[in-house]
C-alpha cells in the first residue's frame, strides 16, 4: 500500500565518495513492503523547487523496522537533505513503482548487476532478495564510477558472496573501462561456459542503453530501470514518459521503473 | 454545523473541493492515499474520442515556483474509460467530472454523447483551453468557436456542462460571457498558463514540444484575476483554479468569486490534499462564524 | 577578446544588459551598489507630461517566486526629469533610455519631443502596456492602437523607439509587427502580467488598486515564449525581460531572441545584478567558445 | 554609503520575551556610519519569498566594528534568521532610510521615546545618541507590551540614565494600559512643569498613530518611524508609499522612515 509517511531520520551518514549520503529512517511498513527497483518520493523542500524527487530504496530491515536510501547531492532537494540530522523529518511518499525488478527464478541463472552511481543502491537491494532465496545463486555486481572513491552502494555484498566487479574510467581500481567492456567479457565466459545469464541494470541513461543494446545483441534478458524526471510518481501527472517501440508512452513511475529492455526506445 | 455543499448545475459536491483534470488520473492511482468518498468530485484525466499517446519526452520542468507541462492529451480513448476506468470509480460515492478535448465541436459531442448514453459522468468538462495540443487552445480564445462549442455539446447532453477556459487571452470576459450564452452550467478556469523553458547549457529547449502550459503557486495571482473578472461577468458558477495548494489558496479563490475549486499541481506533491483542503474551509468558515460556504463566495471587498 | 556589444536601432550598448524600467529608479539611488560606467544602458522610471502620485498603498504584495506592483506610475513629470534626474545621470557614461506611458498619442508624443529637444534620452520606450493605471493596457493589446502610439511618436523623434509589450494578450506576434511596421526601432518585452491577491483573513484584495503586475521568477517561462514568439515575427531587436534574475536567465533570453536582456525586480534584491549578469554572459560566451553576443541570439534550437 | 555586505553573524541570541532573537554581525562601516532609525535590508530567503526585509539598525560599537538587531520570528525570512548559527553570513543592504531621528537639540528638552514591540530597537539606539551628546539630557522611553515578557530592547538604557516607563495591557508590569495613557500623564506633568518635550515613536501602526495624534493635540512634537512593506528598501521601487496630507506618497524608506507626525495622512 502506498502511504505518505512523516519518517523521523535516525542517520544521514556521508560516504567516502564526495557528496554522498546514506539515509536511514523509521518507517516499519516501507520496510516490509517495499521490493526492489521501488522508489520513494521525497518532499525536501528547498527554494522555489515545488515537486517531489524520487529516490530508490536502498536497502530495508523490516524486523527493525528501518529503510535507507543512498543519495548523491545535485540540486535543490538533494542538498536540504544533506543538512538533515537524526531525528530531523523525511516527508516521503512510497513504495512507488508498478513494476519492479524481478529475479529470474531458475535456480543456475548467473544474475548480472550492472550499475553506475546511485543506479547501484536498487541493484544492491536485489542482491540481498536474491541471496535471501537462494543461498547458491551467483551473483555479480559490474558497477561503474570515474574513478574509485566514487563507486557507491556495494558495502556489504562481498559479505554475502557477491562478486564485486568495480570499473573504473581511470583504472583506479578493477577493470580500467567502461562497465560495458566489462560486462561483455562476462557474458561471453558464462556463453562459453553454457551458463545461463540474466542482466538488471540501473545507472546513467547512456550506460543502460548500452548495457541494454549489448544484452540484446547476445541475446541475454535484460530489465533496464528507467531514470526519467518524476513530477508525481504516483501515475496521474503522464510526466515521466518512456517511449515504447510500439509508439506508446509507458509511465516511467508505475509502468516501470523497470522495464524489459526490448521494450524501451531510447 | 456548517455546511460546505455546492451546487454547479444540477450536480451537488458534498465539498468545494474537486481536482483539476490530468493531475488525478483517474483516482484509481491514488486511492491508498486519498478517501474517495469523502472529495467534492473527481476530475478526471482529458478523455478523447480516440487514444492518444500524447507528446514525447520530456513533458514537464519545474519552474520558480511552478511547473511546465506539455503531457499532450495522453489517454486510452472513451471506450477504454467506460471500461476500465469507471466501474472502478463508480465504486465510491464520488460525483465524476470528465474533461473532454476535442478536434472540432462534433468530436467534443460524440464523446459528450457516449458519456452521457454511458452514465459515465456526473458532470462534463469541455476541455477548449489545452495549450499543448494543436488547435487546443483555439476554442477558448474566441468567444464565437467557445459558444459554437459549448452550444453543440448542450444539444448532445443534459449533464451538467462546464467549460474550461484559458488564461491566454486578452480579457477572458466575453468568453466567459459567450460559454454562458451557449448554455454552459458552469466555468473552470483557468487552465495552465502557456510559456516555455530553455536550457543554457545545452541551448535546447526543454520541452520536447517546445512550449508547455505553467502551473502551481506561481500561476496564482493569475488566476486569482481570471476567477473574480469572470465572476463579475456571468451568472453560472465557477470552478476556480491555479496554484491553489492550501485550504488558505482555495478561500482566497472563494472570495475571489469561485462555488467550488480544484487541485491541481498539488496533488503531485500531496495527493490528499483535496481533503486537507476541505477541511481547512471547513475550519475557517467555523472560526470565522459563517455558517454556509456560499456566505465568502465571492464575498471580497 | 569576446564582444559583448549590441546595437537597438542606432543605439548601442556596451553589454546587453539594462534595467526595467522602474525597477532602478533614475539611477542615482543605487550609485553606491552599482558602477554605472558599466551597465549597458539605463532605463528610468515611467515619465509623464505632468507630475503623477501614483496609486494609493498598499502598492505592492509579495507572492510565491514573485510579486504584484500596483505603483501606478508615480513620477515628478518631465520637466522635474529633465531639471533633477538628467543632469545626474549625464554624468555617468551610460545611454539612457526613458520609458513613455501617455494618455493618448498626443500625450506620448509630447513627451517623446521634449526627450528630444532636450537630449534627454539615448532611445525611448513606448510604454503602452502598464497594468496599473487606466486604459493603460488598451494600446498594447490592440496592434491597430499600438502603431497608432508608435506612428505618432517615430515622426517626432529621430531617437531609437522602443514599444514595450504586454504579456496580456491572445496573441504577441501581430502586436510586434504592428509596432515593427509603424516604425519602432525595436520592442521591450514582457511588462508585468496582471494578476491580484487576496488577503482570506481579511477578506480584502491586498492591493489597494485592486489588480496589479505580477513580475519576477514565476513569470520567466511566459516571458520568455513571449520573447521568442514576437522574435519569430519581427527583424527589429528586442530587449527580454521578465524574471531575469541570473546570467544563466539573460542567457536563456538570447537564446529565445532577445538582443538585449532587462533585469527588473533582479534590482530590488541585488542593485548590482545588472553588472553581475553582463559578467556572467561574458564567461559563459568565453567557456564556450564564442566570440560575440550576437552568435547565442535567438541561437535556441 | 550603501554597501552589500555578507556579514559574519557573532550571536543569534534568544530574548526572554518569546520568539525575539538579538543578532549581533561583523559590519565596521555600518557600525560606523548607521543612525538611529536606518535600517538593514535583509535577504534571508526562505521558500518563495524572493525580497529582502527591512531591520532596524539596534545597537552598533564602531570600535569593535559591530553592528545588530533585533527581530521578532513572524514568516519565512525571520524563521531563517532564527536558525543562523555564530559564523554563519547575514546578506544585508545598509544603511538604508534617508530621514532619521532627529535629536531636538534644545538641552533642556524632555526627549520621550514611544515604542512597541520591536519599534524599540531603533529608539533605543536614539537614547544612547542622546545621551552620548548630552550627560545630562533628560531621556524617558515608555514602552508597550501585552504583558511583561514581551517588553524588548530596553536593555542598558536605565545604566545611563533613562527612565525606563513599561506599560503592559495586563498590568504585569508597571503602567496598567496603553503607551498614549502614560504619555498623556508624562506630557501633563511637563506641561505643568513648563518643560518642552520632544515624542520619538516607532511601533505597531496603530499605536504610532494614537501617538502623533496625541502630541499633535497636545501641541509637542513627534517623529514617527512608519512601518510600510519596503520592497526595495533604496528608492527605486515606489513601492513603501507614505501618504501625505497634501494628497502626494512619499518613500517610506528614502524620503522616510522617520517622519513628522504631522506630515503622515493615516
Ligand atoms: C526512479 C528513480 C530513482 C532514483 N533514485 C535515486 C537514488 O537512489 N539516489 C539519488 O541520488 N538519486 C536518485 N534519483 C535521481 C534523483 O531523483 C534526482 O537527481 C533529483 O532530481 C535530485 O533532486 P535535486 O533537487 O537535488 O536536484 P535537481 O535540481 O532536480 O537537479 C538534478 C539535476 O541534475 C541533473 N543531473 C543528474 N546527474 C547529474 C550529474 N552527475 N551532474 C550534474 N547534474 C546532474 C539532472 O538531470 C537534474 O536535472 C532517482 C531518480 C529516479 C527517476
Ligand atoms: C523600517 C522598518 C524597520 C523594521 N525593523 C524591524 C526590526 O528591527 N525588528 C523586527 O522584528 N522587524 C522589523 N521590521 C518588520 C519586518 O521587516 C517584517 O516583520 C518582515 O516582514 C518579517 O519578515 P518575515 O519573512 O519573517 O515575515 P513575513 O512573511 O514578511 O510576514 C510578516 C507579516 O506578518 C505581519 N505581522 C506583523 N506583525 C505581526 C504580528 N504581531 N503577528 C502576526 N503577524 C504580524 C506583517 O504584516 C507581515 O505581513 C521593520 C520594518 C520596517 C519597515
Ligand atoms: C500535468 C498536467 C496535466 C494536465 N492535464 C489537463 C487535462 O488533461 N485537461 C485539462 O483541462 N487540464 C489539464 N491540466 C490543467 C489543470 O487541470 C489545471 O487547470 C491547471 O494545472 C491549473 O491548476 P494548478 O495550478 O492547481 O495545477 C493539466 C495540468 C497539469 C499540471
Ligand atoms: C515595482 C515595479 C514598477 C514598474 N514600473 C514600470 C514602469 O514605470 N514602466 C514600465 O514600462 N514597466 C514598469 N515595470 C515593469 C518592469 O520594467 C518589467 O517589465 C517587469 O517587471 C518584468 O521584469 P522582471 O520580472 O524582471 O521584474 C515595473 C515593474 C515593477 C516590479
Ligand atoms: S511521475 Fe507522474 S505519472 Fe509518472
Ligand atoms: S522600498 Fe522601494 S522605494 Fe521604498
Amino acid at each position: 500500500m502506498i502511504r505518505r509517511t512523516i519518517a523521523p531520520t535516525l542517520s544521514n551518514t556521508p560516504l567516502d565518495a564526495p557528496n554522498h549520503f546514506v539515509m536511514t529512517f523509521h518507517a516499519p511498513e516501507l520496510a516490509r513492503e517495499a521490493l526492489p527497483g521501488q522508489f520513494i518520493a521525497v518532499a525536501a523542500g528547498g527554494g522555489m523547487q515545488i515537486l517531489r524527487r524520487p529516490f530508490s530504496v536502498y536497502s530495508v530491515d523490516p524486523e527493525a523496522g528501518w529503510a535507507s536510501i543512498l543519495y548523491s547531492v545535485y540540486g535543490p532537494a538533494t542538498s536540504t537533505m544533506a543538512k538533515m540530522k537524526p531525528g530531523d523529518e523525511l516527508d516521503f511518499i512510497g513504495p512507488l513503482g508498478g513494476r519492479v525488478f524481478e529475479a529470474d527464478p531458475d535456480p543456475s541463472c548467473h544474475h548480472i548487476m550492472v550499475g553506475g552511481g546511485y543506479g547501484v543502491p536498487p541493484l544492491a537491494f536485489l542482491c540481498r532478495n536474491i541471496r535471501a532465496a537462494n543461498p547458491n545463486a551467483r551473483i555479480t555486481v559490474i558497477s561503474g564510477g570515474r574513478t574509485k572513491n566514487l563507486l557507491v552502494g556495494t558495502d556489504g555484498l562481498e559479505e554475502i558472496g557477491v562478486t564485486l566487479e568495480p570499473c573504473t574510467n581511470d583504472g583506479s581500481c578493477g577493470y580500467h573501462g567502461l562497465v560495458t567492456g566489462r560486462l561483455e567479457e562476462v557474458l561471453a565466459e558464462d556463453q562459453t561456459a553454457h551458463q545461463p545469464s540474466y542482466v538488471y541494470t540501473c545507472g546513467p541513461t547512456p550506460m543502460m542503453k548500452a548495457v541494454g543494446d549489448l544484452s540484446i545483441e547476445k541475446g541475454v534478458p535484460c530489465q533496464v530501470s528507467m531514470e526519467v524526471f518524476m513530477p508525481c510518481g504516483v501515475g496521474i501527472c503522464m510526466g515521466c514518459a518512456v517511449a515504447r517501440h510500439d509508439g506508446t508512452y509507458a509511465r516511467g513511475c508505475t509502468d516501470g521503473p523497470v522495464f524489459p529492455a526490448r521494450e524501451v526506445k531510447w | 454545523m456548517v455546511d460546505l455543499s455546492v451546487r454547479i448545475g444540477s450536480l451537488t459536491m458534498r465539498n468545494p473541493v474537486t481536482t483539476g483534470s490530468g493531475t488525478f488520473g483517474f483516482g484509481s492511482e491514488v486511492a491508498d492515499l486519498i478517501d474517495l468518498n469523502k472529495i467534492g468530485a473527481v476530475c478526471v484525466k482529458a478523455t478523447t474520442t480516440h487514444p492518444r499517446t500524447g507528446n514525447p519526452a520530456p513533458r514537464i520542468v519545474e519552474t520558480a515556483g511552478g511547473m511546465l507541462n506539455a503531457i499532450g492529451l495522453q489517454n486510452g480513448g472513451i471506450e477504454n474509460y467506460l471500461s476500465e476506468k469507471l466501474p472502478y470509480l463508480r465504486g465510491f460515492d464520488c460525483p465524476i467530472i470528465v474533461n473532454v478535448p476535442g478536434e472540432d465541436p462534433e468530436d467534443f459531442a460524440y464523446v459528450v454523447e457516449r458519456l452521457t448514453e454511458a452514465k459515465g459522468a456526473d458532470a462534463i468538462e469541455l476541455n477548449i483551453s489545452c495549450p499543448n495540443v494543436s488547435h487546443g487552445l483555439d476554442y477558448a480564445t474566441d468567444p464565437k468557436a467557445t459558444a459554437e462549442v459549448v452550444a453543440r455539446c448542450r444539444r448532445a447532453t443534459t449533464l451538467p456542462l462546464l467549460a474550461k477556459l484559458s488564461p491566454n487571452v486578452t480579457d477572458i470576459r466575453p468568453i466567459a460571457q459567450a460559454a454562458e450564452d451557449a448554455g454552459a452550467d458552469g466555468l473552470s478556469l483557468i487552465n495552465t498558463v502557456i510559456g516555455t523553458a530553455i536550457d543554457a547549457r545545452t541551448r535546447r529547449f526543454k520541452l520536447a514540444n517546445v512550449t508547455g502550459g505553467l502551473s502551481g503557486p506561481s500561476i496564482k495571482p493569475i488566476a486569482l484575476l481570471h476567477v473574480h473578472r469572470a465572476a463579475s461577468a456571468v451568472k453560472i458558477p465557477i470552478i476556480g483554479m491555479g496554484g491553489i495548494m492550501s485550504a488558505t489558496d482555495a478561500i482566497e479563490f472563494l472570495l475571489a468569486g469561485a462555488t467550488a475549486v480544484a487541485a491541481g499541481t498539488a496533488n503531485f506533491i500531496n495527493p490528499g490534499v483535496a481533503l486537507e483542503i476541505a477541511a481547512g474551509i471547513e475550519s475557517y468558515l467555523r472560526a470565522n462564524d459563517f455558517t454556509d460556504v456560499s456566505q465568502i463566495i465571492g464575498a471580497v471587498r
